[in-house]
């Protein structure tokens, strides 16, 4: 089972994990991301811009890599966009496999890959009435990077 | 050429794609860059630091002194935000 | 929000994710366990067995030292007993936190602890009539002693 | 005291609990063990290995060489298979 979907509307996550419950699955880990206010509360809400064409091939592509690595039984990208509230669902990453390991490892995968190899964009909207776009997270690379170090996690629990 | 701009560089552009046919010689995307640069003060804005711009010739991402070949299609883009 | 249980009836993951999705909350982690078929074909059920009072306890002190470790919003822990078929839900972990990787951790250590440090006992009931009990795997206990050490995955992607 | 057994050891001794009361000087969860052996065949089958048994005393996981105390409670059975 392999979907990958950037759409504007919510998803369900417990019809999704229902999905990937399939023969042979013993394990299945996800990851949902949110949009979190902030400390002080000033954020009205995020918009998400993509490129369309491009971000659909970015997202099957780490599907592709997911799937090989960890002998997936399934697997689910789902990204929103357009103008999300805190509290909303932004994106559901989810991997099924024989083994626990495998679905924890490239649930983790696909959320932190994601992060830097998917064209999309978030613009945050304040309370104040300001907006302006959200600044690439150095960390975010690092993370990502280091799924192709010879320590990486999958050798891990 | 078919270029798409993407967050804030479509905003200082002031249009999300357009179609364009490049002078000979603009043979990497910086090439491209410092022709656009040169089309007015939204592209003047929007490149008037590289260091921020990421790229993708026919929706992959390319560094900037990537040959450029014929695309059908460039974006240029700020570093990516998503998830 | 923290709930942990041990029952025989299923739990509705989709449910149960949206109760973890409050204030702060910017990634939610789950792994669930299903019965897995054996790649013959030959097993017809599991039979699950639990130490009441005991285990509760022992589920309660893996959440909270998952909320002491990742700073967690929320996390749950649904384990079911009696007989289960190939394809059902056994056991449900999540974890609630501001940033991801705190999310993905805390789930995975939660099903990790779980699995050396909660007194359930499988029993196998095979096709062919006969049933025996399931033998305790050393990997599991590598991987929940690994959390221990000074390179534990928390310091990963 | 109320001993508890489960799985394979539950169904070698044919019950899941019994109150007991053993002998001064059975001060180990070990020493529980050696004196239970004696006390009938299910028994004397469900404890003739001790390696794969563990317990728990009033409900926390102990070795089987344990201060035994006065417990409320003593459970045996096979490594955990949760999960």
């Amino acid at each position: 089972m392999r979907l990958v979907a950037v759409q504007e509307q919510d998803f369900d996550a417990g019809a999704l994990l229902g999905r990937l419950s399939g023969a042979g699955t013993g394990g299945l880990a996800s990851f949902i991301g949110i949009v979190r206010q902030a400390p002080d509360g000033g954020l009205k809400a995020l918009c998400l811009e993509h490129y369309p064409g491009m971000t659909e091939k970015a997202l099957e592509r780490l599907a592709d890599e997911a799937e090989a690595r960890w002998a997936l039984t399934g697997c689910i990208i789902i990204h929103r966009v357009g103008r999300l509230e805190p509290g909303q669902n932004i994106v559901f990453t989810a991997a099924a496999s024989a083994h626990r390991g495998n679905a924890l490892a490239a649930t983790a995968y696909l959320i932190d890959q994601l992060k830097t190899r998917a064209p999309f964009w978030k613009a945050e909207e304040m309370q104040d009435g300001t907006t302006s776009w959200v600044d690439a997270r150095e960390a975010d690379d690092t993370t990502a990077a280091a799924w192709n170090t010879p320590a990486s996690p999958e050798n891990l629990p | 050429m078919r270029i798409l701009y993407f967050a804030w560089l479509r905003e200082r552009i002031g249009k999300s794609s357009e179609e364009l046919e490049p002078p000979p010689g603009v043979d990497t995307p910086r090439a491209l860059i410092a022709w656009l640069r040169t089309q007015g003060p939204g592209y003047a804005k929007a490149f008037s630091d590289e260091k921020p711009v990421r790229c993708a010739i026919d929706q992959e991402f390319q560094p900037l002194d990537a040959p450029l070949g014929r695309p059908k299609e460039i974006g240029f883009f700020p570093p990516v935000t998503g998830g």
